[in-house]
Order: structure tokens, then C-alpha cells, then sequence
């Protein structure tokens, strides 16, 4: 099983449960760098699969909570770099697979063929990378999977259905669907004909389907999880950080 | 993704550039440009695309477009020839005007284009960002001009440094969005915008104001800033006797040297030169010389040179002029670095300080500080360059930037009296 | 000195005024104009008059001038079809865009002519006044752009309430000597330059801004500004297919309205408009309606019409507008109004505020409040004119008027919240 | 004898007398409109003719003293009415002649005819008119004239030699010798090259010739006196006033 596999099957296995599969996200090393480890370890027992957002400096799809943690991170020297660092001595201690959430830039710096040895080495099976289109992935992909990780890609609500077919089946691990149009951390709820859109991502995707954007309480869990196999909480869960709770326990009640 | 090219691949390029195939089918120049955008954006550039490739070429569209830059932006603009300048230089300076344009600078030569674009295409109203104002002034005008509805993006520190122009902006109906994210300049109102147009991408037109972004854009604002540098070729033979030796602009984004540039590329004996912001020095953060000083990276919506960390963080930048204060570049502008047929070079604050002054005492023209980047590099460059005739690209005036040069010229009083 | 004529004499006169042949020998337009001034002043009137008559008419003069026109000021100025506030008001609008010349108004038309004619004469150095800052930073321009020091009078009050202006003419090179004395404005400012003058009347040029004053002043300012009317009148041709049925003009002292009308005179199906400052309201010193509401007499330097008592004291008044509060009027447009040639409207602070909103919001031209009360005498007019043709002289750009305009808003809003 | 020539002869009976011909001027109720009279009646007794300005809004000519005085007499209510109404009850007791200094406005917006009757009555023998150069001048001499009053020219040391001339025989009274190129009230004291520009002008005219602007002292009558007639102080005079001290006193010690 490639790593990227991982990741449906952790879905696939929370929907055998009974539950709608749940993808927690957060910005790596907020709010507090010495409590990445701790916490992601906590987030992990909860979820299904852990979403590590890397801190970028122009995080252009994300709202206002998302910036806030990325530029808090950056302030406090995360980078791409010190999260694998971090990740290392984590093996065998986290059973949820890892994906992360970067936009293209540090990864590019970072080096593709490097990023993809050290997602094999540190369990990251995944990326998700907000500011690559499909038409722009073929590189990185490439990259990727030569060392077993994918790329996640998303579909939208405005996405036509011919697109809908070419990404879903372009996509590894999940297919990511975008609740709204907008960016992270609206609050304005779930959009009402969201059943019918979801329902019809799930329809022509192989993959499971996570929904994500604006999910916020246990209701949205629930009722995205009628017509998709996963949900995706992340200005949620930063923020649930930024206060100091327990991220784990706010987790446990979306279950 | 690579920024390095052999030699036959420079060539091909160079001409493919001359020719006007550039960008090609997915935007690129070369290995730059692209677009590098949010899949929830992905229908609105398609659209933007599609509507380009209708309208742009169109007769309609472009006689409409036209009848708006003689009409109504009052082009052609003038070529002024700097004759005490000239005298104090030791060579012919020629200056194409655009501070004569409608608004004061290049910017409504794109924002006209644009904003009939938006209305060919059906848009509710119109968002743009803004670094200088100026765009946003011109945004401003051609929505109201056109009859659509305007939000500008404006960073904090922006709307401080340039008050002038947000006053400009309400009056011409406008909204004005102060953006209190990220940098609080130029590349947070470009994120910010960005993040708007995402939630109702049928409904809005997005403006961008200089020649980078994601496909189309680059192509777009190059394909509406070329009256620039078409006007001036032709107005070289007619008043100057010919054309130029050396041609300078200013590099921001880099829209109005693309304008000026373009119509040369295949004038190979016009040495071509894009001035950068200097700023205090050389050190990260003092300044916004990216291609002189940058790498390869994704900024924005495409492959270009930028100013980032190590880590690919974008770096703050610093210029004394907020229209060149980015830390990207135009895709076109990096390619043509790399084919070597356009040079960039940086002038700092106080050399564009000096620039402007000395325009202002020699000519009676008081030009954008941007502009006087272009001013102060043309300067250096006559001293190795006696005779030699020079085309700037005067890109705007400089009302705009009177609050930042009385804080300036306190500065500097307050330190000579020290 | 009458100022009543009779039908024989009034005929003839508008004949000789139509077939260019006024101002007389002794500078007058019929009754008005001539030359009251101190004895002191005499000798530099008569190398001033001489000047003009060896120069302004030779082909060098006129072919350099013309080129500097061309070049530097960026003429011809566009002529804009103002569609949507045609489709307001119901009439057809054409703008001349006098805003779009460098400096942004009309007044460099004549400060770049009268500066080449100051070089021509051997003057040392060059003093102007100005009242809301346009005709200062013309003069400044130009001189700097000629190369000839210049100083500017210009009243405390105008010096605050045209703050923008005040900056770039000291960045253009020029001195602003700041006016105590008398009314503060633009009144005060003339007295003091022409007591400046009279110290060295052979080595200082004094070139005055509007078309007042003693001779040949009036004749040469109409000469350097009909530029205006003379490209609008065949642009009005070649764009709108036809002449207007009216043109409008904003008139302080008169020069861009005389510079709009004189090449309009002999085309009797043209009504043309005079347009003063309404202020806020009839009573004396509540507005500058000189030519609405003034009588006969002499005002720093010729006979015209004034704003004065019973006992020939000049009366103070009162404009949003800086460049309409004066107390006098070229003796031209005397002249004009006797003829029933031209007839003079006012327009008040607020309809003038409001029309300056108007146009912004339709047509993305922020125009000077100057300007603005042409177009509110023009909307009026439309009223009663459906389908017409207007011309409307658009004198001046508004940027130097957002401190009096934030003023003002903040007031409105202020009453508003009450 | 004409009113004007009432001028001439005074001036000449000073000469006469051994002494310059002393012109003073003030601004007609400056500083106090109430001790117009009174001030006026002690001037009269050292001056050989006295100078009454008639204060205007616009004083183009006039330095910052006499304007500030011209500007706060019309706040007082003075005009070229009240200056008349004024000198009415004073006939019979003023000897020197008067001449009044008026801007050419408040002379037309009073009449010329009405002007030229009031001055017959009230001893004014003749104007000076500092905005009013020879060429614009028929139509306000004539009226004077059918009175008997007369229109002072002014030469300057730029006047050409012609037009000296010209300006020497047009005038009535006496012949102003402006003494420097500029306004009135500069302290900036006699040009060197005063004498050979007196001596000139006396030459050419058939009239006594009096040399005002920038005398103050006794040195200064003293010197111009050597090559003219009179000596005409103003600014220096109003100063006093302004001051408050005894404007005869002043006078005397400069005679
Ligand atoms: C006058 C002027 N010149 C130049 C620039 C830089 O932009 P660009 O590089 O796109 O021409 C600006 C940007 O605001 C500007 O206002
Ligand atoms: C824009 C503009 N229009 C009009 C005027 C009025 O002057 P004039 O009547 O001489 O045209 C001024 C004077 O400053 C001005 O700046």
C-alpha cells in the first residue's frame, strides 16, 4: 500500500464505524512552537487524519483566522524544515497519516524531490497546495509520487462537471470538496443546496470525499457527512487554539 | 520549473518574444508566468480568458478602446524634449508623458481596457487593488466612467503615505477597502482582492493593475500599456529624428516598462533598461530590486522572480515609492532578464529624491517618484553615454507624492541642522 | 468712460471684436480695458507692449510656442464625449479638457507663452501672482521649463485653502512670498506683485494669469488662450459632427472663458455662457458675480466691471473656488456683455459642489471647482434644451481642491448629523 | 488766479523764503477720523501745501504704512464725502493750499463734475492720481479744469526724456519728481544719483518741482532741496501719526 492509500482507507474505516471521517487542521507550531509535538498528538487520537497547515507568507485562499496563525508561526520561526524536524522522532507514536496543507512556494524552495523523501520519512502522505491548479501539478505530482505521496486536489461548487471528472480522478488520498465559494473561516454557514453538490462529488469521485470550509459544530459534521465520507475542521480548530482550550476534547464533541 | 536557458532555447524565446507569440497556450513566457491560482478561481480566470480572446482582438472592442484613450485619457500622450536636462547630461532626453494621461499616469491606459472588458463581460462591479493609488484612482475613474460600481483594496500603510489618492478615490465614487493583512502594502491588497473575488467570481471583475498575476493578466495589461511604447516609437522618427538609443522605465510591477519595452524588443540596437527600487541598500528588506536582486519563485498567481527567504517567504520590501514597493515582477520582465535582452538596474530613495528635483528645476515637470527611479539610472548611464539619445518613460506625476516629500524633505533638513 | 452704447456703436463694435480688431491702440474693447497705472509702471508697459507687438506675431515666436504647446503642455487636449451625464441631463456634453494639460488647467497655456516672451525680452527673473494656486504653479513650470527664476504672490487665505498648490510650486523651483496685506487673496496678490514690479521694471517680467489688468495684458492672455477655442471648435467638428448649439465656461478673471469664446464669436448660432461665482448668495461679499451683479469702474489697471461700494471701494468677496473670488473682470468680457454677445449666469457654492460630484460619478473626471460651476450653469440650462449641444470649457483639474472639498463634506455631514 | 496755481506760488514764497518747500501728506482721518480737523489745521501751519489722501481698498502704489492707513481710515468710515463735509466749516482758516491723493476709482465712482465743484468749494486745488497716467487722463482734467483745479503729473527717473517733456508741461500745481523706482514708504533712503535727476526734471519744468517718496529727515529736504523746489514726506509723517506724537513738531524740525 502506497502512503497516500493510507489515507482513504482512514476514512473508509471511520465510515465502517458509523462516523463521518474527520480531518482536523492545523497551523503547524501555533500558537506555540514548544506544543506542536503535545498537541499533535492529542489532534491525532481524535481524528482521522491530521492536516498540518505550513505557514506561508501570503496565504492568498485563506480568511482571517489562518493568516493570523501563519504569520504568528512564521514570527516564531516554523518553517517547512523545522516541522519534518519535528515530525521525525514522532514516528510509530501517531497512527492517523499526516497530510499537509502548503502553498507552492515553500515547497519550491524547499525542493520537490527532497519534500517527497521526507514526507516518506515522516509519514506525511499528502499535500494539499491551495495556490496549484490542476494545470500546474504535473511536476510536482511526478515528484510526489515517486516516493508514494499524492496530491489531494479540490472542486468547488462552481467546478463544471467535466472538470469535476478530470480532478477526481486526478486526485490521491481524498477528494477535497470546497463547502463554498470563498475562503477558509467564513462564518456564514453551510451553503443550503450543499446535499446535493456534495452528493454529486461523491458520485463521480473514486476516492472518498471530505468536505471542507466553514465547518464548524457537530450539526455541520453531521449533516455534511450524509452525502460525503469526511469533514474537514480547520479556522474551527485554530481558533479553538488560539483560546487555549483542548483542542482534543472540542474535537471528541464533533465526533 | 526552471529560470535558466540554454542558449538555443534564449534565442527561440527572443524571437518568439519579437514576434508576439508570447505567452503561450498556458500563459508562459518562456519558463515564467503561468497560473498558479485557488481551484475556486479557476472558473473566473477561464471566463476572463474566454473573454479576452473574444473581445480583446475584436474591432468593436478596440475601437471602443481606442475612442477612450483619445477621448477620454487624451492620448496620444506628449514626447517632451528635455532640453536643459539634455544640456546638463551631455545627451537628447526624451520624456513620453504619461503624467499627461487622464488621472496622471500609465495606469488608465489599463484600467479603461479593463473596466470595458468588465462590462463586455458582464460584471456586477469591480474590485482592484492598489499600492501608489494611482491604479486606484484610475480604477476608480473608469468604473465611473464605464458605470460600474468600484471597491479598491488599499494597504494601511499605503493609504497613509498616499492620502492624496484615497481622497481621489472616494470622490470618484469608490470605495476604498483598507487592508490591515499581511504587509499592509501593495501584496496584501493583491491577496485581499483576491480573496473577494473568490466569493462571487461571475459577479465581479478584478482589475489588476500591473503587468504580473496569474494568465491572462500579464499579457492583458502588456497588450493594453503598449500604446505607450507604440506612440513613442513613432513619435522618436517624427520629432526626434529617429529612434532612440536607450529607453528607461521604472520597474514596479513592471506595466509601464512592458508598455514601453515591448514595441522595441525588436529594435535590437535600442538598449533597453528597467530601473528598480533601490531603496536604502542592499540588505533584505531595504529595498524592492527584485530582479536585480531576487530567484525564481511563485508569487501571486505565477512563476516569476521574487524577493523571498530561504524558506520561500515573501520578503517585506522597502521603497520610498509605493508603486514600486513589490516584492514580485512581472513574468515577461523575468524572461526578458534571462534572455539578456533587457537590463535592470536599482536607483535608491535618495537618488530618485535628487531625480526628481532635478526634473523639477530643469523642465517644470514634477514626476511621479516612481519615475524618478527611471530619471536617476538615465543619468548615471549619460555619464558613460555622451550624445547618445535617451527615451524615459516619464510614467506619472508626482502631485500624489507630496505629503511623502515634505516628510522627506524635513528629514533632511532636520539633519542638516543637526 | 461709458459703458452704455447705443445700437450703432454696438454693432460696430461687435463686428470689430468678431473681426479681431480689439482691442484698440489704447487697449480698448469699446468702453473697457485701457491702462491705469502708476507712472512708475509706464516705462516696463511700454517694453511689455513692444514685446508683444516685435514677438508674439513673428513665425519664430509662434512656431516656438507652438511646439512647447505641443510637447511640453500636451496639446491638443482631448475633446471628451461625456455620455453618461448627456444621458442625465438629456442634452449632448462635450468637455474640452483643459484639466489634462500639464500642471492641470488651462492657466499653462499662457504662463509658458508669456514665460518664452519674458526670455525673449532679457528679463532677469519672472514674479507672478495667483490666487488658487493653478496659475502659480504654471508660472513656476514654466519658468523652470525656460529656465528663469520666479517668485509668486499669493494671499495667506489662498495659501490655506489651496495648500497642495503652495507645496509644488516650491518644489518647482519657484518662491512663494505669502500676501498680508489687503484682502489676503488674489486682489491683495496683484497689488503686491505690481509694487514687486515697479522696483525693476526692466529686469523683472510680471506675467499676470488671467485676462485683466491694464494693457496689453487682456489682449495677450486672450491671444495665448484661444488656443483652447480654436482646437474645440474644430474638434467639435471632427468628433460631434457639428459645432454646439452653447458653450460654457467658467469665468474668475476670464481667461479660459475668453480663450473658449473668441474663436467662437463670429459663429452667431453659438450662445455662449459665462458662468460666476454664485457664493452663497446675493448680498454683497456673499459671492464674485462681478459681471452679474458689479458697475463699471477701474480696477488694477483697467476699466471694466466691479464689485465695488458707492464711494469706489472694491469690494471683498466670497467663493468656494479660489480662482473665481476676485473682485474684476477682463474688460473683454465687459465688452461681450454690453454686446449681449455673451451673457453671465451664476452658479452658487453648493450647486457648483454638487456638479463637481456629478460629473465625477458619471464620468470619472474630477474637475476643478473652478470648472465646476460651468457645468452646474450647464445642467440648468439643459433643463430647458433638450437634445442641444453643449461645450463646456473644462478648465481645470480638482486635485488641488480636496482640502476645500473634505471641508466642505465634513461640514454637510456635520449638518447632517445635527 | 486759479486754484492751482495757488500751488505754485506757495511753494515759490517758501523758496523765497530761503527755505525747500514742505509738502506733507496724510491719509485723510488717520489714525482718528475725530482729529481730522485738528491735526489737519496744525499741519497747515508748517506745511506750504498740504497733501490729503483719500484712502482706497487697493493702494497699489503705496508702500505697507500708507496702505495700513488707508485701509484702517476706510474701516472708520472715511471717504471722499466725509473728507469734503469735513473741510467745508475749516474754509478761511487753512492758508496752505490743499491737494488730494485719491486712487482713480473713488474719483469716478464720485463724478468728475460733482469732484471738481466740491473742490472749489472746500480749497482743494489740485489731485494727484496714482493709477492714472497722462494718456487716460483727458476726460478727468477737463473736468478739473472748467473748476479750476488741476492734475499733478509724476515723472520718475525712468521717464524718457520725451516724455518728461510731455508730463512737465501737462502738469498743473507742481511737477511730482518720484525720487526712486518703487513704492512709496521704502526706507531704503535717496538714490545717489538724486541731484542730476532733479536737476533734469527742474530744468525741463515751466512748474516748481517737488520730489517725494522715501524722506524722512531734515538732511533728506536738505539735500533734495538743493536741486528742487519742494519735498513731499508721507510715509514718514503717518508714522508719526500712527505714534502718536505731535505731527507739527515733526514737521517743524524738518524744516
Ligand atoms: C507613476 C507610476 N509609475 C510606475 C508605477 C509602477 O508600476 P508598474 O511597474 O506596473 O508600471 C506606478 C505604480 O503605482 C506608478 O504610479
Ligand atoms: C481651473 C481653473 N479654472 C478657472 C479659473 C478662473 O480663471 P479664469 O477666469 O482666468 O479662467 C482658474 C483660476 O485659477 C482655475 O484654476
Amino acid at each position: 500500500m502506497q502512503p497516500h492509500e493510507r489515507i482513504g482507507e482512514a476514512i473508509i474505516a471511520a465510515n465502517k464505524d458509523g462516523r463521518t471521517g474527520l480531518v482536523p487542521f492545523i497551523t503547524a507550531g501555533y500558537p506555540d512552537p514548544g506544543t506542536f509535538a503535545s498537541s499533535l498528538q492529542a489532534i491525532a487520537e481524535v481524528g482521522d487524519v491530521v492536516e498540518l497547515g505550513v505557514p506561508f507568507s501570503d496565504p492568498m485562499a485563506d480568511g482571517m483566522t489562518i493568516q493570523r496563525s501563519s504569520f504568528a508561526a512564521i514570527e516564531n520561526g516554523v518553517t517547512l524544515t523545522w516541522i519534518f524536524d519535528q515530525l521525525d522522532p514522532l514516528q510509530g507514536s501517531i497512527d492517523a497519516p499526516l497530510i499537509m496543507m502548503s502553498y507552492l512556494n515553500p515547497l519550491l524552495a524547499f525542493g520537490y524531490a527532497k519534500l517527497a523523501s521526507r514526507a516518506r520519512e515522516t509519514g506525511v502522505c499528502a499535500f494539499i497546495v491551495p495556490d496549484l491548479p490542476y494545470e500546474e501539478s504535473a511536476e510536482i505530482s511526478a515528484a510526489l509520487d515517486a516516493e508514494g505521496a499524492g496530491l489531494i486536489q479540490l472542486v468547488t461548487p462552481a467546478t463544471p462537471a467535466d472538470r469535476l471528472k478530470l480532478l477526481a480522478s486526478a486526485s490521491r488520498g481524498f477528494l477535497y470538496a470546497v463547502t463554498i465559494t470563498g475562503i477558509t473561516g467564513g462564518s456564514s454557514g453551510l451553503p443550503p443546496d450543499l446535499a446535493g453538490y456534495l452528493d454529486e462529488v461523491s458520485a463521480v469521485s473514486p476516492l472518498p470525499v471530505c468536505a471542507g470550509f466553514g465547518i464548524r459544530t457537530a450539526q455541520d459534521v453531521d449533516s455534511v457527512g450524509k452525502h460525503a465520507a469526511g469533514a474537514i475542521v480547520g479556522s474551527a480548530l485554530v481558533e479553538v487554539l488560539e483560546r487555549g482550550e483542548d483542542p482534543a476534547a472540542y474535537l471528541r464533541q464533533l465526533r | 520549473m526552471k529560470a535558466v536557458l540554454d542558449a538555443d532555447e534564449a534565442s527561440e524565446l527572443l524571437r518568439a518574444s519579437i514576434a508576439g507569440e508570447l505567452p503561450d497556450e498556458r500563459g508562459r513566457f518562456g519558463p515564467f508566468g503561468g497560473r498558479y491560482i485557488p481551484e475556486t478561481l479557476v472558473p473566473a480566470f477561464e471566463l476572463l480568458e474566454r473573454g479576452i480572446r473574444e473581445y480583446l482582438p475584436s474591432d468593436e472592442f478596440q475601437q471602443e478602446y481606442r475612442t477612450q484613450l483619445r477621448d477620454w485619457v487624451g492620448r496620444p500622450t506628449a514626447l517632451t524634449f528635455a532640453a536643459r536636462l539634455s544640456e546638463r547630461w551631455g545627451t537628447k532626453v526624451w520624456l513620453k508623458r504619461e503624467d499627461l494621461a487622464h488621472t496622471g499616469a500609465h495606469k488608465i491606459n489599463n484600467a479603461i481596457g479593463q473596466a470595458l472588458l468588465a462590462r463586455k463581460l458582464g460584471a456586477r462591479r469591480v474590485i482592484a487593488e492598489t499600492g501608489a493609488g494611482q491604479h486606484g484612482v484610475a480604477s476608480a475613474a473608469a468604473c465611473a466612467r464605464v458605470g460600474l460600481p468600484c471597491r479598491v483594496y488599499m494597504g494601511v500603510v499605503d493609504m497613509q503615505r498616499q492620502a492624496p489618492n484615497v481622497d481621489r478615490m472616494h470622490r470618484l465614487g469608490a470605495e476604498v477597502f483598507p487592508v490591515e493583512s499581511g504587509d499592509k502594502t501593495l501584496r496584501a491588497a493583491i491577496d485581499e482582492a483576491l480573496r473577494e473575488w473568490v466569493s462571487d467570481p461571475a459577479g465581479i471583475y478584478y482589475l489588476l493593475g500591473s503587468a504580473v498575476g496569474a494568465h491572462p493578466y500579464p499579457y492583458l495589461v502588456r497588450e493594453l500599456q503598449s500604446v505607450i511604447g507604440t506612440e513613442a516609437r513613432q513619435q522618436m522618427q517624427d520629432l526626434a529624428g529617429g529612434l532612440p538609443d536607450v529607453a528607461f522605465a521604472c520597474v514596479g510591477g513592471g506595466s509601464n516598462a512592458i508598455g514601453l519595452f515591448y514595441p522595441l524588443l525588436g529594435d535590437s540596437d535600442i538598449e533597453l533598461i528597467g530601473v528598480e527600487a533601490g531603496g536604502t541598500g542592499d540588505g533584505l528588506g531595504q529595498n524592492a530590486a527584485t530582479l536585480a536582486t531576487g530567484t525564481p519563485g511563485v508569487l501571486q498567481g505565477c512563476y516569476s522572480i521574487i524577493l523571498q527567504d530561504e524558506h520561500g517567504n515573501i520578503q517585506e520590501t522597502h521603497s520610498i515609492s509605493a508603486g514600486l514597493d513589490y516584492s514580485g515582477v512581472g513574468p515577461e520582465h523575468a524572461l526578458l532578464q534571462a534572455l539578456g535582452r533587457v537590463s535592470y538596474v536599482t536607483a535608491s530613495d535618495d537618488e530618485a529624491l535628487e531625480a526628481l528635483q532635478e526634473l523639477c528645476e530643469t523642465e517644470g515637470i514634477l514626476t511621479a517618484l516612481e519615475t524618478a527611479h527611471a530619471y536617476a539610472a538615465a543619468k548615471r548611464w549619460s555619464r558613460d553615454n555622451p550624445g547618445k539619445r535617451i527615451l524615459i518613460g516619464n510614467s506619472g506625476r508626482g502631485d500624489k507624492d507630496m505629503p511623502t516629500l515634505a516628510r522627506y524633505a524635513a528629514r533632511t533638513n532636520a539633519n542638516a541642522a543637526a
